[in-house]
């Protein structure tokens, strides 16, 4: 197939996903947690408030922009343009259906861009992910955003080492930078998280340090330090108005989204489970949604980290941690265990 | 083609951004454009693990050093970080010295025939882990000398 | 295709030289050493499509070598601005006397 | 006993500080969400350590000192409902005493029993208000600390319905007066005191399995550590006079209403930090339901009022003299020096000074902060529980 | 009330104190009283109140003299309190023609907010305060408020 | 002052979340503008002139309450004494009366104090206004309260008979 | 293997035509105020003016631990390569690897036992 023919057949509905996701995210967390607290949440706008984001994205676009005097006026105008950019930009090398070949073998489809360096790609963009945010705090000229752009920089590096070194466990187990090719091993040897292979110990391990690494990426309670309202008010988001604003709430919303789904690629079989191969799309948002549901549920439990814990958990724990899981499962690799 | 002239554009405008920008924190984000730009030049040379590489760790790295050197150098001078600069004529004459005959020699020299097979991580894993172990392991003596020094240095005397 | 990428670097490289020549602040100048050292790797990059991996793994260990060499500069500069409370350069020449 | 680090010296001079050191001078305040109100907290930071902190508060300063001295005494007792806008009852209660000592009235044991019974709700109701905004301060209010305060905030409505039922209003009460009670208390009230305490006493247990994680403990172990002697000196009174490991309790030592009447446990703890607080004010929710429980079948019949009901401005008069009385309310001692007119002011008082605990605990800010970070901002402030009503009056 | 026989002596204290009022005590001995009491165990800084009694004419009841008008005066209450168990309350005051009371702050740290307080309302200089700023008001407002001399009957309501 | 931060809390977070987890099924909170009806009886928020029993308005002009409010928001213009129709006894009259919600603060001293129990509060809450006019009641708005809200038992006299009961009711 | 990129390019255009769309959108249907206070715009300091610069020098722990990061993210760019080659060169791969770790490790526990890392 023509590339482009095929980035544009299987970008379009994924960015229709991603966004429509994000959209339904917000009017499912205000519900979820509503009923987590015994109250509401939207139920004006449509039935059961369904088209509350449609408004809040309506009121958004219409609210005046307003650029500090002191604010370094580009910096501050391009600085909403990445985060979501990023973020969707690395959902190009997830797959989310899958297929069997007619040799029996499964093979991950539904992927926009099946690059050979797969993983690399999605670690690549998030690290680019703080730029964006600092740059955003540091144009604003505001010591608010200051502190949390600075703060942003220091956790999103810092969970970087355990979120690298988590995901690389499954590409020590297949063999493969590919995100496919991942997806093809765990159909073999089954999940990398949840099987009843040895290495599944290790992959559930790393799947949970990979996990509460990418809510830290996310800025997820317990770790959405930069965002820290009741200190920072709102972190970088201070001086942003109307859509810009919106946007930079977009990226959370997305990353959280395909943060979920990464996981569930990585270490749950992403479009594999029992029925035909035509499921596998199901199985892939099924997933997909359960940890999604899981990080609202943590984050409406929860309380957060203060920045120096949050640092001290990472380097401390997460990091030796992680390093240990690579080793263990090189020699699993090595012992021929995986 | 297109897509290498453009690339190339971009690498050498960011680039010239870079040595004439009047702030110096618009100086390292024109860095970073360079970098990223070059990051694609890589995938157009097929070398697109390296392109990964340039991505995470030139840019994920060197640039966030670059920025928190800046935060920790930073003077109370309003608005701007002066990234004052000056002696534009030598340093475009040395420049232009460099360029020349550089350009003369590339130029004079018979141009590569078509590439080898493209490279993939693996094949790089294999020469490091092969031929370059002296270097490799050499290097995590080089980081590891680089951090403690730039730790000794760094770090503010206890109160 | 290999001459252009080679001259791109040179140009590059070119840039570099000027900003470094020009720049008086330490880390306007190390940004600008970063811009050769990428033209350097641009062109081991450029190279390997000829010799194979070892251009690529040589542009990597170059990638390595820079991160080192930035930390150290880095925190040479800030040792420097606590010192002088200044990172102009011309002010550091004055150490030698 | 604990080590306690060397006192802070509040008015260091910040130029003395480490000159490598580049400090950053940021307001936290007045408009910002965790102030409880509006204050202004001055914070010298160096990187996010904190150097030094100057509280500037008087942003909700009205200047009822000054408004006592032109109303009557029978005036002044609903005015007094919006000082600790958190605990009105109790407000009403202390200056109610003041007035009663000053104009020598006599309060029927009816009245008195009530009264005890309204302030141990309101200390309930008080506490759950607290313990909603100290978890949306460490939680967020986009995360645990909201559910938290939901949940709180779900049975304090439970309380403010009991109140409503007493009194007709849920803030503004004015059910107290000099000499007694202005509302007897409604048919039936007393079983559904009893079913409300039924419902929320099984809520502890849920609040303290939602901070029961170390995320909480570590926010709040260690956090703005008061020495004993410290709080002593700086005033500090109620739950954070008892985190700091000092057993003083006006309503067992010095007992006023009908505490004679029954045993006061008083929760004390010597962990002197956030987290004490946190077990104090959590303590005392219990023993207040426990207290509630004692009292209720104590209440006796007959008449509220000791002296005559209001019927006019000019009730009390002539009162002279210099009194303190100060009474145990959720956040500490309430104390009101009262100057008495005399002859010449006919029914007002002379001088009406409000000693309000929350002044004395923000009087420990700048004590407590230096050397945590900018989260523990909130920490500490969310811990010693100002009222910003209260204290700047 | 035995701290109050002990201390009677001392500060000469009337016998017992003025019914409702708690003890006047002279201005010198201030800062020792408190200390006294610190010693015996009233560690606990309650509250200071600042009061200002005007000049005042009184009044010429029929067939009397005329009274010289009364001086103007300062007085400054201080509580203090023995926590714990039979906690008691211990009160006294000075009374002073110039607004200048010695602080307590050396002996109670909570004495700076408190006497910051009543300096910014009553307009007693605490003498050595170590920040005698205001407290509630604006810093550059005139006057005192709770003094007696300034205006309350400024009907104030913007909204109608 | 140094505190370490374990993997502890991801387990303790079980516990955490169980509490939440349990709050989805249980029924929801609903609180708004109640109906004056689901209110308590002595609920009071706002105020209305009543008659008296013989059709007349009850108000004699006395200013009693403007002087006990404690935040002068009630201004009450006394007229000329009148033959009152029904009892043949001259009373006073009111001829205006405002009473400013912007900064009443609902203490109940009006009703308390009013030797004919003219002042009664109202049952139902008071909804925001559009404008600053909407909360100052005249003595219309006041009158017409007394027909379209449902009122409070409690006047000044049956404030003042459960506060000081009669000697049987004590015993 | 360039299919795939050429996907990615437009894919990138793709993702990056929604924040711009977003922008661009909003910038047609906004509202524009009719009166320019100075005051909306000044920089949020909770309502003070802003005392002092936010633009001020950082503690130098911020930048330790980026030298931290990118130690780190030097050894985790090694280790892909690494991992892909580990099922040919097996047990060989995995001692280079080890003493690789093993120095970054040291430098690891030395900026903990510093104290670099704890930000106290």
């Amino acid at each position: 197939m023509n590339p482009i023919v095929h980035a544009l057949v299987i970008g379009v509905p994924l960015l229709t996903f991603l966004m429509g996701g994000a959209a339904l995210a917000t009017w499912f967390e205000r519900r979820f947690s509503g009923k987590m607290q015994t109250r509401w949440g939207p139920t004006v706008v449509g039935p059961a408030g369904l088209l509350q984001p449609v408004a809040d994205a309506l009121k958004m676009m219409q609210k005046e922009d307003i650029v500090p005097r002191a604010a370094d006026r580009t910096l501050f105008n391009l600085a909403p343009l990445f985060p979501p950019f990023l973020v969707i930009a690395s959902a190009a090398v997830i797959p989310f259906a899958a297929t069997i070949d007619a040799d029996g073998a499964v093979k991950a489809t539904g992927v926009v861009a099946d690059l050979d360096i797969g993983i690399l790609w999605v670690m690549a963009l998030a690290g680019l992910m703080v730029f964006p945010i600092w740059v955003a705090g540091w144009a604003a000229n505001n010591k608010y955003t200051m502190l949390s752009g600075m703060r942003m920089v220091a956790q999103g590096i810092s969970y970087e080492i355990p979120m690298v070194l988590c995901a690389l466990v499954p590409v020590i187990f297949a063999g493969s930078l590919s995100l496919s090719d991942i997806v093809a091993y765990q159909a073999v040897h089954g999940w990398n998280a949840l099987s009843l292979s040895p290495s599944a110990i290790v992959g559930a391990v790393a799947a949970l340090l990979f996990f509460l690494a990418s809510l830290a990426e996310a800025n997820r309670i317990p770790f959405d330090i930069p965002e820290a309202e009741s200190e920072l008010i709102g972190g970088v988001m201070v001086e942003y108005t109307g859509i810009k604003f919106g946007i930079f709430m977009l990226a959370e919303y997305l990353h959280t989204i395909v943060a979920s789904a990464l996981t569930a690629v990585l270490f749950f079989g992403g479009p594999l489970g029992p029925g035909p191969a035509v499921l596998g799309l199901g199985w892939m948002l099924g997933k997909t949604l359960v940890l999604f549901v899981l990080i609202y549920w943590i984050r409406w439990s929860l309380y957060r980290f203060r920045s120096d814990q949050l640092m001290d958990l990472c380097w401390r724990i997460l990091v030796p941690l992680s390093l240990v899981l690579v080793m263990l499962s090189a020699l699993l690799v090595a012992g021929g265990f995986a | 083609m297109t897509a290498f002239a453009v690339i190339a554009g971009i690498i050498l405008a960011s680039g010239l951004m870079v040595v004439r920008s009047e702030n110096l924190v618009h100086s390292v984000l024109w860095l970073a454009v360079t970098l990223i730009a070059t990051a694609v030049q890589f995938v157009l040379l097929n070398a697109p693990f390296l392109a990964g590489m340039q991505l995470m760790l030139y840019t994920g790295g060197i640039i966030t050093l670059m920025l928190f050197g800046v935060m920790l150098t930073i003077r109370d001078e309003g608005v701007d970080i002066p990234n004052p600069s000056e002696g534009h004529l030598a340093g475009a004459g040395a420049a232009l010295a460099f360029l020349v005959p550089t350009l003369y020699a590339i130029w004079g020299t018979p141009d590569f025939g078509p590439m080898v097979d493209p490279i993939t991580a693996k094949d790089i894993g294999s020469s490091f882990l092969g031929p370059q172990l002296i270097a490799f392991e050499a290097l995590s003596v080089l980081l590891l000398a680089a951090m403690i020094g730039a730790i000794v240095l760094v770090r503010r005397k206890d109160p | 295709m290999t001459h252009m990428v080679l001259t791109v670097a040179a140009i590059l490289f070119a840039l570099g030289i000027y900003g470094v020549t020009t720049r008086k602040n330490a880390i306007g100048i190390l940004v600008s050493v970063e811009l050769m050292a990428n033209a350097v790797n641009l062109n081991l990059v450029a190279f390997s499509q000829h010799w194979g991996a070892t251009g690529q793994s040589f542009a990597l260990f170059a990638i390595a070598l820079t991160v080192a060499e930035v930390v150290v500069g880095l925190a040479l500069v800030v040792l420097l601005y606590r010192t002088r409370k200044n990172v102009n350069i011309d002010l550091a020449s004055d150490l030698r006397s | 006993m604990t080590e306690f680090p060397p006192r802070v010296d509040p008015h260091f001079d910040i130029e003395e500080y480490d000159p490598e050191a580049d400090l950053m001078a940021l307001n936290m305040g007045p408009q910002h969400p965790s102030t409880h109100g509006v204050m202004r907290i001055k914070l010298f930071l160096d990187g996010e350590t904190i150097v030094k902190a100057v509280p500037y508060p008087g942003y909700l300063h009205r200047g009822v000192e000054k408004l006592c001295e032109k109303l009557t005494y029978v005036q002044i007792t609903p005015i007094f409902d919006k000082h600790d806008y958190v605990a009105p009852m109790t407000n009403e209660q202390a200056i109610n005493l003041a007035f009663e000592k000053l104009l020598g009235l006599e309060v029927p044991l009816r009245a008195r029993v009530l009264r005890t019974i309204l302030a141990e709700l309101q200390r309930i109701a008080s506490h759950l208000l607290w313990l909603g905004t100290f978890t949306l301060d460490i939680g967020g209010t986009i995360g645990g600390g909201a559910s938290m305060m939901m949940y709180t905030f779900r049975e304090r409505e439970m309380i403010l319905d009991l109140f409503e039922a007493l009194t007709g209003c849920r803030f503004h009460y004015n059910t107290h007066c000099p000499g007694g009670n202005r509302h007897d208390v409604p048919e039936g009230w007393e079983t559904v005191v009893k079913a409300v305490l039924d419902a929320i006493e099984p809520r502890f247990d849920e609040y303290e399995a939602l901070c029961d994680n170390d995320i909480f403990l570590v926010r709040t172990e260690g956090i703005g550590v008061l020495p004993p002697d410290l709080a002593l000196e700086l005033g500090q009174t109620g739950p954070v006079l008892r985190a700091s490991g000092v057993d003083h309790d006006l309503r067992r030592d010095a007992p006023y209403h009908a505490y004679d009447l029954v045993d006061v446990r008083v929760a004390v703890d010597d962990g002197c930090d956030s987290l004490a607080r946190y077990k104090v004010r959590v303590a005392e929710m219990r023993e207040s339901v426990r207290l509630v429980r004692l009292l209720l079948p104590m209440l006796p019949q007959g008449p509220i009022v000791g002296s005559k009901p209001i019927k006019s401005l000019i009730q009390f008069k002539a009162a002279a003299g210099q009194v303190y009385v100060g009474m145990e309310t959720p956040r500490g001692e309430l104390g009101t020096y009262l100057i008495g007119g005399g002859d010449q002011r006919g029914a007002a008082p002379y001088r009406c000074k409000i000693r309000p605990p929350s002044l004395h605990a923000m009087a420990a800010l700048p004590y407590l902060l230096p050397g945590h970070f900018l989260s523990d901002v909130v920490t500490v402030l969310g811990s010693l529980d100002p009222i910003m009503g209260e204290v700047d009056r | 009330m035995s701290v109050y026989e002990d201390l009677q002596a001392r500060f000469d204290l009337p016998e017992v104190p003025p019914e409702g009022e708690p003890a006047l005590v002279d201005v010198s001995r201030h800062v020792e009283l408190a200390g006294a009491l610190k010693d015996a165990g009233f560690t606990m800084y309650v509250t200071v109140c600042a009061s200002h009694f005007p000049s005042v004419t009184p009044k010429v009841k029929k067939g009397q003299e005329p009274l010289p008008p009364t001086v103007e005066a300062w007085e400054v209450a201080t509580v203090l309190r023995r926590p714990g168990p039979n906690s008691e309350a211990f009160a006294w005051r000075v009374r002073v023609e110039r607004p200048v009371v010695p602080t307590l702050y050396e002996l109670f740290a909570g004495a700076d907010w408190q006497e910051r307080e009543q300096y910014d309302l009553v307009g007693v200089i605490f003498e050595n305060h170590p920040d005698l700023r205001r407290l509630m008001m604006p810093e550059d407002w005139d006057g005192h408020p709770l003094r007696k001399d300034y205006a309350i009957d400024t009907r104030v309501a913007p909204w109608r | 002052m140094s505190s370490r931060v374990g993997l502890n809390w991801i387990w303790q977070s079980a516990k955490a979340m169980i509490v939440t987890g349990k709050h989805l099924f249980e029924p929801r909170t609903t609180e708004g503008l109640r109906p004056a009806e689901s209110r308590a009886p002595r609920y009071r928020a706002s105020f209305a002139l009543v008659h008296n029993e013989h059709g007349e308005e009850a108000c004699i002009g006395c200013k009693l309450c403007e002087k006990i409010c404690p935040s002068d928001v009630i201004t009450v213009v006394g007229g000329p004494k009148e033959l009152s129709e029904a009892t043949g006894k001259k009373r006073g009259t009111c001829t205006d009366f405002v009473l400013d919600l912007q900064a009443c603060i609902i203490c109940e001293l009006c009703v308390q104090v009013c030797p004919v129990d003219a002042i009664l509060m109202v049952r139902e809450q008071e909804v925001p206004g559009y404008s600053r006019e909407d909360l100052v009641l005249t003595m219309d708005k006041l009158y017409a309260n007394e027909h379209d809200k449902a009122l409070y038992w409690g006047s000044g006299s049956a404030l003042m008979e459960m506060q000081n009961p009669k000697k049987e009711a004590s015993s | 293997m360039q299919e795939q990129w050429v996907s990615a390019l437009v894919f990138l255009g793709l993702a990056f035509s929604v924040p711009l769309s977003m922008l661009v959108g909003a910038a047609l249907v906004r509202v524009r105020a009719k009166s320019n206070l100075e005051a909306k715009y000044d920089t949020y300091e909770c309502g003070e003016e802003p005392d002092g610069p936010a633009w001020v020098r950082f503690h130098p722990r911020y930048y330790i631990v980026a030298l931290v990061f990118v130690l780190f993210d030097v050894e985790a760019a090694f280790l892909f390569p690494w991992a892909l080659t580990l099922r040919e060169l097996g047990t060989l791969a995995l001692v280079e690897m080890f003493v690789f770790v093993t120095v970054l490790l040291i430098g690891w526990a030395y900026a903990l036992r510093k104290g670099a890392l704890s930000w106290q």
